[in-house]
């Protein structure tokens, strides 16, 4: 029963809800539609993973640390080798960081236009979401057909990458950027221009340039409050260096802004890629690695879709790195979430969430307890579930262990 | 004998049945093609009917059980009584007496209150905002589409949907000038049906399914008919006492007129849906009183200005 | 936004109809391991290397080797196939892999050429 | 400000030998220094130089002492790594979220993952481990091991 005392009463968003694809809790406290205070309670997705590096050699960490994400997974597979590579001392092939750098940014197309989607969901315009997603579809493809898959690439490798990009597979990515150009002028148009989007956006998840700088926020959060913040410049690897391209910023502070900054970054996403890929440099694509990393440390960081990803790598000169720590950009993100919720309506909650683009699996990572000592009358096992439903049709003259073949 | 049949069997209750299974495939349909999907087969609503009646009924612990009950076949009563009232491709309905249109708006008001009562007292955090938004919802929309539905009856000086539409029979041309009352019902029956944008008191992604959240089973199937079947009705209310044609041409002709009709209804209310994101509390309640009932005000002090030019 | 919606209407619906219609995989897909017995020289470097210790390598009677595969274990990297310096190990374009028995996904491939899955 | 440039103001106000601090490369600097003076580091870092953000804390298990290791970057892409340590036997520290509020969920998690004490966080979930997590059970020390949650712990199949 909700406290009605003094009209205020607290409802749980998540672990489980419809608004969130991914497990975290947000509780909050409502006053009629108004939001009081919100409490967030994360580590629900917390797999183990920093330790579990630690128990596994470099070549498997690799693959282990792109699993920490579906969408982002180069973006974190490439902190991580380039941190080792730091430590190892080793020369990453020219190439090698044009093909990183195409592939990072194939997969901030297909990050911003799944967030688009998402977001229209958010906002109950379901017709967005089909859109984004179909057109998002272009860039899966690609990224299948150079890589080997669609999500979770496996590019990376210790010392460069592991598959080259051929002649015709550039002209493919060509072909496939002016399609997806057009589509995204289109949704410029439409987050700008279509009156409900525009209303459900503007003034929503308002936090002002000071305190996103005093709480730490990254990627295109920050740049939508007006802070320039943007590794590929500030911090550049691969071939950031080499490639022109403009940071996108603005100075609404809200949602709208937010959706405006990941649009308009997807156009200058798209001359890169073309850039990277007429340019493509010759020569090796990767260098041979050793097994055993020196003793050492390095910091890595990476303008991932969602904002700058944070790998610290300490060897200890044996094949199993001594500690790895990952900060995935959410981790950053949500501690703005609560400034921006405050004074708005419930209906906000779901689109204020989505705004940072959040990545529970990025940000929680350690153990997995099963509790299988406490059993209280609110816990039903499978079986005993199972049990119950073949009974209660039984009783309505069904007999489901003929039917369904259950046992 | 005859008049039993017209209820029950054609054009009444089992015929609702089936068009408003149809109503919510086309709709779901539609709303899939135009966004570039397949959409279900023809027979997904009444599977998902079958599905639920088969299922078990689950009622929280703490939910006061009778009007947990009681709502969904209050819901679906009261739409199918609404019905009776309504002429389909006669002047005549199956029934009707003098006044009969405020009896139809005020059935096609229960399913709301019902609604409301069964969210309410099923006591889930999220029915319960979802009943409240619903009644608030329901105070934005209703004014306009009273406002709306009673500009026409003024020109038409009755309250008789029979005599409503032998008058608009008799002087189609009178028809256009009730266009501005004829977009703000419509706009205004998405609110009642609770589609987008103004599926504000069953969002999914914030408070999850609404008032429905608790039900499940036969309780479930009654009150998504209920739906499906008030989708129908205030499609056919509309078409009508704002598009009056084709009224005898004769059983045959005269129906296909009136399925026309409301499927083209349906369409356009499909079609809002898919355009559209969904507004806020506070946008939806400053839309419907600053832009709708201004609006059918204006059409009102129109029509009293016209039949008094006219008379 | 209207006009886009209505002349989607009258487009064919983009959704693919799988499992009745199935994709062609891109070459180079990473789906369903394949192993070469006759190549194998039993250095287990793929086991060593193995993100997800979803291969073993054995040494069986006669000498040759066989491979158990563990495909819901296996999480297609193909780390396995590079490590492999005699190329017995392929990936194969093979991506419906889904079982409703946990332990049809181990494969087991011995020397015997008939046996291959 | 350019990593060398943070080097030598450091050098110079702390009197650091060149051991505890290095410049490996561009925009990279790592210092260490003793947990007595490294709350005066830390301002110095976030006033004086202008390392405004915060990325991350490190938190190492090192035998006999736990170390803590403050990521901090600047507008010009610079990360300056100060690294100190406490007692393991006595592993207390205070809080940085006065200078940082965004150093909140990092502090809870040396809080759970390794057995820190942080005086002065303020009251409230903790992250990232569940509420029924065996109390003194830190997973990222050296010697702990899956098995030490006894029964039901292990994630093994």
């Amino acid at each position: 029963m909700p406290e009605m005392n003094s009209g205020e009463f607290k409802i749980p968003i998540g672990p489980q809800h419809p608004a969130l694809k991914e497990p975290t809790s947000f509780s909050v406290a409502l006053k009629g539609e108004k939001i009081m205070g919100v409490d967030v309670r994360l580590g629900y997705n917390h797999r183990g993973i920093e330790k579990a590096c630690e128990e596994r050699t470099y070549i498997q960490d690799v693959y282990l640390i792109e699993r920490i994400c579906g969408i982002c997974s180069h973006s974190h597979s490439t902190a991580f080798v380039q941190a080792v590579e730091e430590i190892a001392g080793l020369e990453v092939p020219k190439r090698a960081k044009y093909i990183r750098m195409i592939i990072g940014e194939l997969e901030r197309i297909h990050s911003h236009l799944l967030w688009l989607g998402v977001a229209g969901h958010e906002i109950g315009f379901d017709t967005l979401l089909m859109y984004t997603w179909r057109d998002r579809e272009i860039a899966m493809d690609i990224l299948a057909e150079i890589t080997g898959n669609r999500v979770n690439y496996g590019m990376n490798t210790i010392g460069g990458v592991r598959r080259d990009i051929t002649a015709a597979q550039a002209k493919e990515v060509m072909e496939a950027l002016k399609p997806l150009e057009e589509r995204t002028k289109y949704y410029i148009d439409i987050a700008t221009q279509e009156p409900t989007i525009v209303e459900r956006l503007s003034g929503v998840g308002y936090v002002s340039k000071e305190d996103t700088i005093k709480l730490g926020a990254v990627g295109p959060t920050a740049r939508a409050s007006g802070v320039a913040r943007d590794i590929r410049r500030d911090d550049p690897y691969s071939a950031y260096d080499e490639i022109p391209f403009n940071v996108i910023t603005d100075d609404h502070c809200d949602v709208y802004g937010r959706a405006v900054v990941r649009l308009k970054e997807l156009m200058e996403t798209y001359k890169m890629i073309s850039y990277g890929v007429m340019n493509l440099p010759e020569g090796p694509i990767s260098v041979r690695a050793p097994r055993k990393i020196p003793a050492g440390e390095a910091i890595s960081r990476y303008e991932a879709p969602r904002g700058e990803d944070f790998h610290y790598v300490k060897s200890n000169g044996s094949d199993h790195p001594e500690r790895v720590k990952v900060r995935a950009p959410t981790l950053a993100n949500v501690q703005c979430v609560k400034k921006m919720l405050e004074n708005r309506y419930l209906a906000d909650l779901p689109i204020v969430v989505a705004a940072i683009d959040p990545c529970f699996s990025c940000t929680d990572r350690l153990i997995e307890v099963k509790d299988v000592d406490k059993k209280s009358s609110d816990v039903i096992e499978w079986n005993d579930l199972t049990r119950y439903s073949i009974d209660w049709y039984r009783d309505r003259g069904i007999d489901m262990t003929k039917v369904g073949g259950l046992k | 004998m005859h008049i039993l049949f017209e209820v029950f069997i054609f054009p009444g209750v089992l015929f609702l049945f089936v068009f408003g299974l149809w109503a919510e495939f086309f709709d779901r349909r539609v709303y899939a093609r135009m966004q570039n999907r397949i959409g279900p087969p023809w027979f997904q609503p009444l599977a998902d009917i079958i599905k639920l009646i088969a299922k078990e009924d689950l009622i929280p612990e703490e939910a006061n059980v009778i009007f947990f009950k009681a709502a969904p076949v209050f819901a679906l009563a009261a739409v199918l009584a609404a019905f009776v009232y309504i002429p389909l491709w006669s002047t005549n309905a199956i029934a009707s007496f003098y006044g009969d249109i405020i009896v139809v708006l005020y059935l096609l008001t229960l399913p709301t209150i019902a609604i409301f009562l069964g969210g309410w007292y099923s006591t889930s955090l999220f029915a319960r905002i979802g009943s409240v938004r619903n009644v608030t919802q329901f105070f934005a929309y209703e004014v306009p589409l009273l406002m709306g539905m009673l500009a026409p009856t003024l020109l038409a000086n009755t309250w008789s949907f029979s005599e409503l539409t032998a008058y608009y029979h008799a002087h189609p041309q009178y028809t256009l000038i009730n266009l501005i009352a004829f977009v703000v019902c419509l706009i205004s029956l998405q609110g009642k049906l609770e589609k987008a944008p103004f599926d504000i008191p069953e969002a999914e992604t914030e408070i999850v399914a609404g008032g429905f959240t608790e039900y499940s089973g036969r309780l479930f199937a009654m009150l998504r008919l209920a739906l499906d079947i008030e989708m129908v009705v205030g499609a056919s209310l509309i078409a009508a006492v704002f598009l009056p044609f084709g009224f005898g041409l004769g059983p045959v002709a005269g129906f296909a007129v009136y399925m026309a009709k409301v499927i083209s209804i349906v369409f356009l209310l499909s079609v809002g849906r898919t355009i559209f994101a969904r507004m806020r509390m506070d946008q939806m309640i400053a839309f419907c009183w600053q832009y709708l009932v201004p609006l059918s005000m204006f059409q009102i002090i129109l029509n009293l200005v016209l039949k008094g030019f006219l008379s | 936004m209207l006009i886009e919606v209505l002349e989607n209407l009258f487009k064919k619906p983009i959704t693919i109809t799988y499992p009745i219609k199935k994709e062609a995989m891109p070459k180079g897909y990473r789906g369903k391991l394949k192993f070469f017995p006759e190549k194998c020289i039993g250095c287990k470097l793929c086991m060593k290397d193995c993100p997800a210790n979803a291969i073993t390598i054995n040494m069986t009677a006669d000498g040759k080797y066989e491979a158990i595969l563990d495909m819901g274990k296996c999480i297609y990297c193909g780390q396995c196939v590079d490590s492999c310096a005699k190329k017995a190990l392929e990936l194969t374009d093979e991506f419906d892999l889904a079982q409703t028995d946990n332990k049809k996904l181990t494969v087991d491939i011995h020397a015997e050429p008939e046996k291959k899955p | 400000m350019d990593a060398e440039e943070t080097k030598q103001k450091l050098v110079s106000k702390f009197v650091l030998p060149d051991t505890s601090i290095r410049s490996p490369r561009t925009r990279r600097v790592f210092m260490e220094i003793d947990y007595a003076r490294f709350r005066e580091a830390l301002e110095y870092s976030y006033n004086g130089l202008a390392y405004k953000a915060l990325a991350a804390i490190t938190g190492f298990d090192e035998g006999e002492n736990l170390a803590f290791m403050y990521h901090m970057s600047n507008e010009e892409g610079v990360v300056l790594s100060i690294k100190t340590f406490v007692k393991k036997a006595d592993p207390s520290l205070m809080t940085i979220t006065d200078i940082f509020p965004g150093a909140d969920v990092f502090e809870r998690e040396l809080v759970d993952l390794l057995g820190a004490k942080v005086e002065g966080l303020k009251p409230g979930d903790r992250y990232p481990l569940t509420d029924d997590w065996p109390a003194g059970q830190y997973p990222l020390r050296k010697d702990w091991k899956v098995e030490n949650l006894g029964e039901g712990g292990s994630c093994q199949r």
